[in-house]
């Protein structure tokens, strides 16, 4: 199964003035495939994400599964606001998808423990949000995505309102998760580093209007990218994509 | 809900009167001027009449009258007040059948009086003054209206002051925002005794007055069986009432047979004290006989005042001939 | 492309659905329509349910012999001055009670027990008090009028972002300082919900307040016609409490719009 | 250490400020102390205020007798009534005018322009649609308790994250377990003060309610009384409702403690 | 003037449990001198910024300015939240302090004008809060911190909230600002980059109860840390800090 993204465009219009958000996008996931987006702040990557969720149309061009054998694919969303239902503990946080997809109640029961513990959430399952730490949150949020085993998972900035050291510890943990899961994967982020780290492919976003700069395949083994051997690659990419953006990013920041 | 049931089973034991007994709710409150039905009720004449009476207190006159025309209630009894006659202009039926108190000259009820600091001595002196009532189209309302045109005034020369309320009525005296109030008993005496206002006219004594009424649903009206036997019952009632509390000798009222009696009766309905009952028993006719004469006079006088929307006929709203039977057996 | 696909919809459409403007007169039109169908069958009475079109007749010609409007002047003049009155008081109470918290330990429990007292059981103290001129009118709408705004606005001021506060005080405001540039602006979203209750209540207050004395007034022209049971010079008054209802929310709804650029 | 020095204290204590339990008794008892006093100084007449002792006085009395008890349970089942009845509908109201912008341009003008009709004036109208057993004096509380729950939903949906309605969706979920899981317990907190400001409104409403043919009730009680001018026993009544509202008040309080143990 | 911190200690007392935040904390602020406290997730970083900045009250020991020539000594405070007032425009905003201060008209337009050229938002100054991404929102803080001419600025991970890029350009853009003013400092952050590129001393504080771990003094030039030829120093700086808090951060994750 993959996901093809194709001709999309994107135009939001205010009262006051049309922005051209998305332009002229064309690229598709493959299967257990993990892409990220990069791109400076305001070139349209959660737009874009979206879009690719059922959360906003397309102005034009569609996205489409390809592959699916009539079955209904399913998607399953990690938001930067991480988004739990604060009224829920993170056990019935975990579970929301499951029980909206009609799954039994055993089924709930072993599927809620299990990717529990695989995100290391064993103990807080009666916990309320408020009561954990932004890392344990976003844990929850992964957790709730992984448990309806999407065909898609996408990833808006997950770890952006993490503390540094926080976000180092997550990097390494979402990878080991996604390693054993192999999910078709959509990830935003504005930290190169992560980006490097994490993706099969980068796709770099421009700004105004948002159109695919360029599309890197990053040639690296998916684990060790932070060893020392790895090193000089890993920072070439890292500067190759910061090159790309850097302009951008220095606009981005007096426009707001 | 419990009203429409008592009108269906009155209805049928029309038609098999012996056994079953008529269910009759009566609108009342809980005020002296309810007396002649606490006594029916409490010694039994309605029961021996084979009318099963049952009180439903309300605690405004108005509701009253719109209960019983609405067929809510099967009797209705309190102040005839304009809202009766524009409901029947305005095709709601309902029939006045007997009298439940009126002004009478001898008989202190209403009055008009004054702070007792007042120059004001006689009606005439109201002119351009304020006058306080309880609500428009109330019998306050029109016995204002109508004690001052014995004097040659009309409406448009006072200012009519709306307080809702007889305490409000006391308050303002006192306070004397307003010039004159009109109150009925035990107020008056109340007032006079803590000594704050004085009354400078009995409405009984200048004009004759049907201030309040019993009247009938339609429906139960048309039920003319168990109508009659209902005024046949009280009319025992008010005959017992007057007896005691109403007979005079020598031009002075004294307790006549009985009088503990109905006077623990009504303090018993309305939660006061005896003394204070003493002061405030309404004239009654001893029939319960309506003042028919006077309705007409009412209806002119709201319809020359505008307070009626339509003018009516007397007739649609009177109805003596079932008291009259009911007398007659 | 022979492929099977299966195209990915936008689900929330619903969240951001446009509504067309006439949309908000479509369901008052309707339901007076819908009343006059039921009053023209004939399925009602006419004394106890009107028909609109009677009604307009009828306060057609209250306009054309000024009653209307002798009436209504009577009565937005009181609502006026009672409503600035409330709103004022309870706003700054609510402030206070938000911002000291001895004083709301002491003055919330008598707020919440003088609530729910009844006016109009209070009607004659209120004479004895207040006369029987416009104070005691303007007192009562006032009151009815205090206690949504105080409320409302005692809950806004404990939703204010507490690091606004600290940051005021860092930058050496004094107490009265934060009230006036930090709680009073940061309340006021709410402050205005409570504000838009009680211009419901405030009207619907007028025909209690007019009980007392009231020569004129929209409150005292519904009890006069009710008294009378003349219903449909009394729905003119119901129907012009509720027009004028409408026409306050509106009203308030604009001045937030006004004073609250930022939001 | 000689040098002068500036010590920097902590200027926002005022936030953190602990109140000893007592504070909440302290307010009621002291106004219930000057009043007292008033009344023992014989400024006001005992025939306008009465005293709370000689109110307290009369309470017992009435305690004794079983007056005030079988009062109280004819209310409470009014007020039970009328305001569960009153609180659902305008929960579920308030739920769907927030969720769908279409009833919510239609329904909205409705229920503001309906607001400020009071019922006194329709309490004729009332007898006649709805006669005079239970029905009425429940629909007349139900109908005051409708419209701040209903305008305090409606807030509380309207403030509802989107960003969980997006996830609920996301996450398979329909319209209905939209509303049934999201933004009903999101908006919990706001329906909880519109349910508070609903229970002063419904003990309020007690006495107009009463009006209409009631036997028994405190709202009954008082108009009796009011009428009678036996103004101690009236005050019992007028008592019994401001302790009432606090008492609900506090139950409310408890009940959202309970509800949202998240908060 | 300096700001001296002595023996202070902070132990919050819970319904449930007490916890003592911080322990024995001893240090000097000197005058021009930019001091950055950095430590794991918890550890009482904020705590103690907000003892210093006035905001709460120690359980023991004290802060005070010494030196101070009677006059009355004035802080200033960047929150991490950046607290703008969402009512008032970005001047107003700047200006706030300078109002309670009880400034002149014509000093308030002067000095909050410059503030604003000086952290280049010229040309926004009648925008609210709202309209400004993130780091515009930032500068505006930094803005009304500065206005006062604080004798101590306190600033709370002022750039967490922002994106990668952004972060690094503000970083930047705030050394050359303390260039000019030359403020005494107090510097709360996660990021050991953050902490090595600005700190005249870098204080590391350790976990449950906070204690300071260690004082490090950055010997290096100001300006160019991030430079090529400074690369082999800031790494050396940068893993001696991570060494001192690895471990704390990793408990802290799972702690919440
Ligand atoms: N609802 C909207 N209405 C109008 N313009 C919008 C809307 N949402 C986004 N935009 C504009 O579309 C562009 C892309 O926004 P988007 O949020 O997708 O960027 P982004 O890459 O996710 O930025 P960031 O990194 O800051 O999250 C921006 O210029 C933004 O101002
Ligand atoms: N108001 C409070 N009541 C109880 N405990 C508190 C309170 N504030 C902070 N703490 C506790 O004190 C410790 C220090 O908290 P603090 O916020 O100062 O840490 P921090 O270093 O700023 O963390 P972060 O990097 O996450 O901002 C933590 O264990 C925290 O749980
Ligand atoms: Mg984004
Ligand atoms: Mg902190």
């Amino acid at each position: 199964m993959r996901i093809v993204v194709e001709n999309v465009a994107k135009t939001f219009i205010d009262s006051k003035r049309e922005v051209t958000a998305l332009q002229n996008i064309n690229f598709a996931i493959e299967e257990q495939e993990f892409v990220v987006l990069v791109g400076p702040s305001g070139c349209g990557k959660s737009t874009l994400l979206n879009i690719v969720g059922g959360l906003m149309s397309p102005t034009d061009g569609l996205v489409y599964f390809e592959g699916t054998n009539q079955k209904q694919p399913n998607l399953a969303i990690v938001f930067q606001e991480i988004a739990l239902f604060p009224w829920r503990n993170v056990f019935e946080n975990v579970v929301y998808g499951l029980e909206e997809q009609g799954a039994s109640k055993q089924e709930i029961q072993e599927k809620g423990q299990h990717y529990i513990d695989m995100v290391g959430l064993n103990g807080f399952e009666k916990a309320y949000p408020k009561q954990l730490s932004g890392g344990m949150k976003q844990r929850a949020g992964i957790a709730r995505a992984l448990s309806v085993e999407p065909d898609l998972l996408l990833m808006d900035e997950p770890f952006s309102a993490l503390d540094a050291q926080t976000r180092t510890l997550m990097q390494e943990e979402l990878l080991t998760i996604w390693n054993r899961t192999k999910l078709s994967t959509l990830y935003v982020t504005h930290n190169i580093q992560e980006a490097v780290y994490l993706a099969d492919r980068v796709i770099v976003l421009s700004r105004h209007p948002g159109t695919i700069k360029e599309i890197i395949r990053i040639d690296m083994p998916k684990t060790g990218r932070d060893s020392e051997q790895n090193r000089e690659q890993f920072e070439k990419y890292s500067n190759q994509i910061w090159d790309l953006i850097r302009h951008d990013a220095q606009e981005a920041l007096l426009e707001g | 809900a419990c009203g429409k049931q008592g009108t269906e089973e009155a209805g049928k034991s029309s038609s098999e009167k012996e056994s079953k007994s008529d269910s009759v709710n009566i609108g009342m409150l809980k005020l002296t001027s309810s007396a002649p039905l606490f006594i029916g009720i409490e010694k039994g004449f309605f029961k021996e009449e084979n009318i099963d009476a049952k009180a439903q207190w309300f605690e405004a006159a108005q509701p009253i009258a719109v209960a019983t025309a609405g067929g809510s209630v099967e009797v209705g009894a309190t102040g005839i007040t304009a809202s009766l006659y524009n409901m029947v202009a305005g095709g709601q039926k309902l029939v006045i059948v007997a009298d439940k108190g009126r002004e009478q000259e001898g008989y202190s009820s209403s009055a008009i009086l004054v702070p007792s600091d007042s120059s004001i001595k006689s009606v005439e002196e109201l002119k351009g003054k304020k006058i306080g009532i309880t609500q428009t189209g109330s019998t306050y309302h029109y016995m204002v209206g109508r004690v001052i045109e014995n004097y040659g005034l009309g409406l448009g020369d006072i200012e009519v002051v709306p307080l809702n309320s007889i305490k409000g009525l006391m308050e303002s005296l006192k306070s004397k925002q307003v010039d004159a109030v009109l109150l009925n008993e035990p107020n008056i005496t109340s007032v006079v005794n803590e000594g704050y206002g004085k009354v400078i006219s009995q409405v009984g004594e200048e004009i004759p007055y049907q201030t309040s009424g019993v009247f009938f649903s339609p429906k139960f009206a048309d039920n003319k069986d168990a109508a009659v036997r209902f005024l046949k019952a009280y009319a025992k009632a008010t005959r017992y009432y007057y007896d005691a509390v109403l007979t005079k000798k020598d031009g002075k009222l004294v307790p006549g047979e009985n009088y503990d009696e109905v006077i623990d009766i009504i303090a018993k309905y309305t939660d006061q004290e005896p003394d204070v009952i003493k002061q405030g028993l309404p004239y009654m006719d001893r029939d319960g006989k309506l003042l028919e004469e006077d309705i007409k006079t009412q209806v002119d006088w709201y319809a020359k005042e505008k307070l009626i929307d339509k003018a009516i006929d007397t007739k649609e709203i009177v109805n003596t001939e079932l008291l009259e039977e009911a007398l007659k057996e | 492309m022979t492929e099977p696909r299966q195209t990915i919809t936008n689900r929330v459409a619903f969240l951001e659905q446009r509504i067309p403007k006439y949309a908000s007169v479509l369901g008052i039109t309707g339901l007076l329509l819908l009343w006059e169908i039921i009053c023209r069958l004939n399925i009602v009475p006419p004394l106890f349910l009107p028909a609109p079109s009677a009604i307009l007749t009828d306060a057609w010609e209250m306009i054309a012999t000024g009653e209307l409007f002798k009436n209504l002047f009577a009565s937005l003049y009181r609502v006026g001055i009672g409503y600035a009155l409330g709103a004022v008081l309870g706003i700054v109470i609510g402030l206070i009670l938000g911002f000291s918290r001895w004083t709301d330990a002491i003055v919330t429990p008598i707020v919440y027990s003088i609530y729910p007292i009844p006016k109009i059981a209070l009607l004659p103290l209120i004479i004895l008090w207040l006369g029987i001129g416009e104070m005691p009118k303007v007192t009562i709408i006032a009151l009815g009028v205090f206690f949504p705004v105080v409320i409302n606005t005692f809950s806004g001021v404990k939703n204010v972002d507490p690091i606004l506060i600290k940051a005021a005080v860092t930058f050496g405001s004094s107490h009265a300082n934060v009230i006036r540039k930090v709680i009073l602006p940061g309340s006021l979203p709410m402050i205005f919900a409570g504000l838009k209750l009680a211009a419901g209540t405030s009207l619907l207050l007028l025909v209690s307040a007019e009980m007392i004395a009231a020569q004129q007034g929209i409150g005292a022209m519904v009890l006069h016609y009710g008294n009378l049971m003349i219903t449909t010079k009394l729905m003119v008054g119901v129907l012009l409490l509720s027009l004028l209802g409408l026409l306050f929310n509106r009203g308030l709804q604009w001045l937030e719009n006004k004073l609250l650029p930022w939001k």
